[in-house]
């Protein structure tokens, strides 16, 4: 206790702390643990129980399917991030904006939200051969379902966010007789941004999946695709590689995701 | 200035009502400085939301520079009772909100801001966020965000409860300062006697809860005033003194 | 699932069957055999759920969750080409394949038409698999027509709104494709006219079962096709009966279905059911000269020849 | 401004308290003239454009069939409603504490979140038939499937919910000494239950949609299978019947959640 | 009972570090009342955050009954700066939480909480949730439950700086009570000089920031006192005008 150093930020990052110091390094071990340990109880399921390949490949057959398709995997990775990426975007775009109509008046509320929710209601399967026949097999129903499957969970946090703000600051807001606008951008807004997160990062891995599901229909690349395609021919070993990278695809979206949030609100991180 | 006229305020809570406030009338001139000391629950706090327009009285009517109060105005200005900072902001950015509201220049607004941010003793933490400062730090930056808007009517909730008495001694002074430049009609809450007839022309004295008018106490002491060397000036003490009394003692003297 | 351990004389053993897909009239037999009471006579009690496509069928029937099910045999070798799965094919359902290309207003009456084409079809079905089989077989090039996968219940409205020249369809979809084209009429290009060989959908049974419990999978199997006989010799009944199991049934497109499938269910000499090694060797033959098989299965691995007798 | 009358609550429910007061009838007129004005949007739509009846069937047709099948739609959509309530018990029993654990220790979060995710990113439509083959065709794997879908939203919302207590409230515990148990019982759980409710009231949704897909597949009986069981026939309102129920088993759901809500968090409407 | 030993803290912020606390040492008998004055953000709540193991100092170490403090213990007390209660609890079961954390029976520490309710006026409130309090109520009942545990070291944050004159002479007369009552050993910051030299036996006066110990001045005078009569007697008077004296002035005075 003789050096300066940093007080414990007034949040409870008690734990948290002592992990931060032993080093860089350390980080990202559990993960890799935690991964190592997924992938041989997999192992271990397929070795003792003899599970046959149709049923559930072994890891090695898959790792396999992983290195000598590597480059039509990584091709139709790329596909479905695309329209992911797009989607989400477009989800985000109109899913905010209507978390602020929705906040704005109980009124509005109570007449959008159950239109909203039936909406949301219709399984997203059932919905991609439809927006093929309306809107051919281009890029667009994809990217279009990918929005219908991520807009409704930004909306719900954006909007229990934005209704939720302090008492004394939207008191503040009032007080100085801040019009709707301002009170959205200077207070309801940021104080939503945390909430919005947890919104977004749902949304992302909903997204992928909702990519994947448009791709079951009237694609012809993508990850989605190679998993129908390979399903048709009981290629299980290719199948399960392209669920492992969709896996990868929603955990990377994931945590860069958490990223932009932590680079958007350090101060979430205290008060 | 301020007409309250016949002011009840009656609060339903599923534990049963409260009745904060009960037919409570007073006038405020122009530029004219009122203190409001009274008992903790008295409904010091609840008479200031409703000059501000923050919420309705059950009863009874408030007018504003000649107008009702229908809601919050901006030549209104209201410094809470707690800070009230928004934590994304710094120091610096939350002094400046009102003058971004009331879309005034930024270097103005910056020039302003610094300026008041000194005054109050907290050069160099202009660029820090609420959560880094002390609590009677966040307080005088409450304070500078209220003094920033220079409104016509002030109204302050127990703004110096946080600081010491000397940093309170210089708020005082400077408080003074402002109110006399800028000629702005100040509504005053405080706990303490000191501070009530040094800057107050009159001091109303609530009664405990219902809070009913119980006493006004004019303060006849030229100005500026401070506890420095004539605070302890014969007239001011023998006011100290009075509102003591009235303050200590429960039964009721009406005016 | 059911064994043949669970043996009860008053309600037979329980088995359960898997159909091809869902419960459209092309897969009504099934309820036929059950209501007639061709199953309790061979000492049976059958549960029959809604099949989900031919590999889908396999695998249940592999993992021991059904015992028995329908599924296209060219999609049972392409299937057993990559993952071999313990899944026997007994008796041939269809005697030619119903699979084909449909189109609106007779668009595409003959091969020739077929070329420059967009073609939607369900990923993997058999109408995209043995297409290359078709094409060389009908002399045009496989690759100047494009496939496009889509889901199976969303071809109807690509063919209708004409997204699409034309859809990858059975036979038997015939009715229902009319029905849901609003009453246009639809033009088949069947593969058989080309492809004699080529069986359509074949009853599979558990490898294990077929060890161990022989004498069940023949009465089954006896009891089914006599169900299947019976429903193409008298459609409307058939279709009241699959009416009785599935009230969504359209009766009319259900009997449609049945009347389009006789042809191909009785063969040429009333041979209904039966499976021939021969003519399953020359298929396999057919599919792996397409060049898409992983390796070349052996008839022997795919079916038993001996259940269905001439 | 004569008669006592409550003052608005500390929140800013300025503009709701107007709608509030104008009298309970006028609550349920907003959301039945947004319904009514998407059926006459439909109508429009049908009988402007031709639109055939395979493709979009009128409001009219479907009505028709909703009452003409009134019986065996009811039948299964008590079934859906069965399948989707015991998942989402199963999801928040199984979620809630995983929240827990995933908040307790960096380390365990770094851990435990990316093979969460990679479990998530697995389209469920892909899922069904495998939990058809390693669980039967009876309501199991249906529920399981429910759970799926909606323990994800409930972990990340709980999660988020229980990191993010006020700083002050945390150190209140910490000065106490409070042990684990009893920071989480008396300070983050009840702080985290507005945004563990966000979570819900996502899942509902989700939940809803997951007992549909797994009926998609070796079902019987339940809302999805008659959607699916339609197609053999072509019948394009039954199938709209089926999926308008859907959405309405969705909203109802969603709001007896909310409703729940409201009446376990009555301070969270305040501060 | 209390041992702080050259105590320094340091805060690293982005904005940069800030000195708070720069060598402090200081004893605390057992069962001494101790209070601490000083400028806001001279780092008073520092002090009190080290001692109950809230945060770790920079350098310097901390006892309390002998044993170096590494995190909160139960046998130490804090009432924080603001009242920070559980919104979702009514008054009472805010009071009664500590009680519920230590595993006192349930009637007991009902009975106990009323008792301290009434104590500080608020009879009739306990149902209330705490957005119904004003800010002065909200201060009593966080100072109820920090009384309610009746822990061997009471750390005290400014505990009256938003009361009333008599509400606070009132709690001042109980504090005294209570602390004799229970022997408790006491560290209390205020604002207040008149506070300060009232309740407690020795008063520390912290420089500015960086808050280094700048006197300790002794307070001999028999207990109970009270502001009510000997309030004014003579020997308080001088030391309540050497603590404003040491106050007001801001050169150095090191003892
Ligand atoms: N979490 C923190 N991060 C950064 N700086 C901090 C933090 N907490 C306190 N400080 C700084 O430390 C100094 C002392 O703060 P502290 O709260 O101890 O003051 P204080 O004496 O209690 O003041 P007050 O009387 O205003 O409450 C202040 O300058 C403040 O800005
Ligand atoms: N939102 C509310 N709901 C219910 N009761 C309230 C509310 N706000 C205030 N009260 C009640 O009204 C009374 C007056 O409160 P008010 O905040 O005006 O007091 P105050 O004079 O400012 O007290 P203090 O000096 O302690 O700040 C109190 O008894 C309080 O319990
Ligand atoms: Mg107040
Ligand atoms: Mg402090």
């Amino acid at each position: 206790m003789s050096v300066t150093q940093a007080p414990p930020a007034r949040r409870d990052t008690a734990g948290r702390d002592t992990v931060r110091r032993i080093g860089q390094w350390s980080q990202h071990l559990p993960p890799v643990l935690g991964l190592a340990a997924a992938v041989a109880l997999w192992w271990a399921v397929t070795v003792v129980f003899e599970v046959e390949s149709f049923i559930l490949p072994s890891p090695l057959q898959v790792a396999q399917t992983l290195v000598e398709d590597a480059d039509y995997l990584w091709d139709n990775t790329l596909v479905t991030l695309w329209e992911t990426l797009l989607g989400f975007l477009l989800a985000i775009v109109v899913g905010v904006p209507l978390a602020l109509v929705v906040t704005a008046s109980r009124m509005l509320e109570r007449t959008v939200y159950p239109l909203l929710l039936m909406l949301n209601a219709v399984p997203k399967v059932a919905v991609a051969p439809l927006l093929v026949v309306w809107m051919g097999f281009g890029q667009f129903p994809k990217v279009f379902l990918v929005f219908l499957v991520c807009f409704f969970p930004i909306v719900i946090s954006t909007a229990a966010g934005l209704s939720s703000t302090q008492a004394d600051l939207v008191e503040l807001g009032r007080s100085l007789k801040m019009n709707w606008w301002q009170t959205f951008r200077m207070i309801r807004m940021p104080a939503a941004v945390p909430q919005l997160f947890v919104g977004l990062k749902l949304a992302i891995t909903l997204a992928v999946i909702g990519a994947v599901i448009a791709e079951f229909v009237g694609a012809t690349e993508g990850l989605g695709y190679v998993i129908v395609a390979s399903g048709a021919s009981a290629d299980t070993a290719l199948a399960f590689a392209a669920m492992i990278l969709l896996g990868v695809l929603s955990v990377v979206l994931f945590y860069l995701t958490a990223a932009v949030e932590r680079f958007f609100v350090p101060w979430a991180d205290r008060s | 200035m301020i007409g309250i006229r016949n002011v009840s305020q009656v609060y339903r809570t599923r534990a049963g009502d409260v009745e904060a406030l009960r037919e409570v009338s007073l006038d405020v001139a122009d530029g004219e400085f009122v203190a409001i000391v009274g008992r903790s629950g008295c409904g010091k706090s609840s008479l200031l939301r409703l000059v501000a327009g923050l919420q309705t009285a059950t009863s009874g009517e408030i007018t504003v520079a000649g107008t009702p109060i229908r809601g919050p105005r901006q030549d209104i200005g209201f410094m809470f009772q707690r800070p009230a900072l928004l934590p994304w902001r710094s120091v610096i950015d939350n002094v400046m909100l009102p003058l971004e509201v009331f879309k005034v220049d930024r270097r103005v607004a910056r020039t302003r801001a610094h300026e008041l941010l000194d005054l109050v003793g907290l050069n160099g933490f202009d660029k820090r966020l609420p959560h880094e400062l002390s609590g009677g730090m966040q307080q005088r930056v409450s304070l500078c965000r209220a003094l920033i808007q220079q409104p016509r009517v002030l109204l302050m909730d127990e703004p110096f409860s946080a600081l010491d008495a000397l940093t309170r001694a210089d708020l005082t002074v400077e408080l003074q300062r402002l109110q006399m430049k800028h000629a702005s009609t100040v509504l005053f809450v405080t706990h303490s006697v000191d501070e009530a007839v040094l800057l107050a022309d009159r001091v109303v004295v609530l009664s405990p809860r219902p809070g009913r008018l119980r006493q006004i106490v004019e303060v006849d002491v030229a100005r500026p005033r401070s506890l420095g060397h004539d605070g302890h000036s014969a007239a001011l003490g023998e006011l100290r003194a009075r509102l003591h009394d009235l303050l200590m003692t429960t039964e009721e003297v009406t005016r | 699932g059911g064994s043949s351990a669970a043996e009860d004389a008053a309600d037979g053993t329980s088995v359960t069957y898997l159909t091809s897909f869902g419960t459209f009239g092309r897969d009504s037999y099934v309820y036929v055999a059950l209501e007639k009471g061709y199953f309790r006579e061979a000492g049976l009690d059958v549960t029959v759920k809604p099949g989900t496509g031919t590999v889908d069928v396999m695998k249940l029937i592999g993992s021991g969750q059904a015992d028995y099910g329908t599924g296209d045999l060219s999609g049972v070798i392409t299937t057993m080409a990559n993952e071999p799965i313990p899944v026997r094919a007994v008796a041939a359902i269809h005697q030619r394949s119903m699979a084909g290309i449909a189109s609106l207003d007779k668009a595409i009456d003959s091969p020739e038409k077929l070329a420059g084409t967009t073609i939607a079809d369900s990923s993997g079905s058999t109408n995209m698999i043995i297409f290359p089989a078709y094409a060389t077989a009908a002399g045009i090039d496989p690759a100047t027509v494009t496939f496009v996968p889509s889901s199976p219940q969303s071809l109807p409205q690509l063919l209708a709104a004409g997204s699409v020249d034309a859809i990858g369809q059975f036979a038997a979809g015939k009715p229902l494709l009319e029905k849901a084209a609003g009453g246009k009429s639809v033009t088949m290009l069947p593969y058989a006219d080309k492809l004699p060989d080529l069986y359509g959908n074949g009853l599979l049974v558990s490898a294990a079962k077929l060890d161990s419990d022989r004498e069940e999978v023949e009465k089954f199997t006896e009891a089914l096709v006599k169900g299947l006989v019976y429903a193409v010799e008298h459609p409307e009944e058939a279709a009241q009966l699959l009416k009785k199991h599935d009230r969504t049934a359209d009766e009319t497109v259900a009997a449609a279905e049945l009347t389009e499938m006789r042809p191909y269910v009785l063969g040429d000499g009333g041979s209904a059911g039966t499976l021939d090694r021969a003519r399953m060797e020359r298929m396999i033959t057919l599919l792996a000269g397409t060049g898409t098989l992983k390796s070349t299965p052996s008839a022997d691995d795919l079916g038993a020849y001996d259940i269905t007798t001439p």
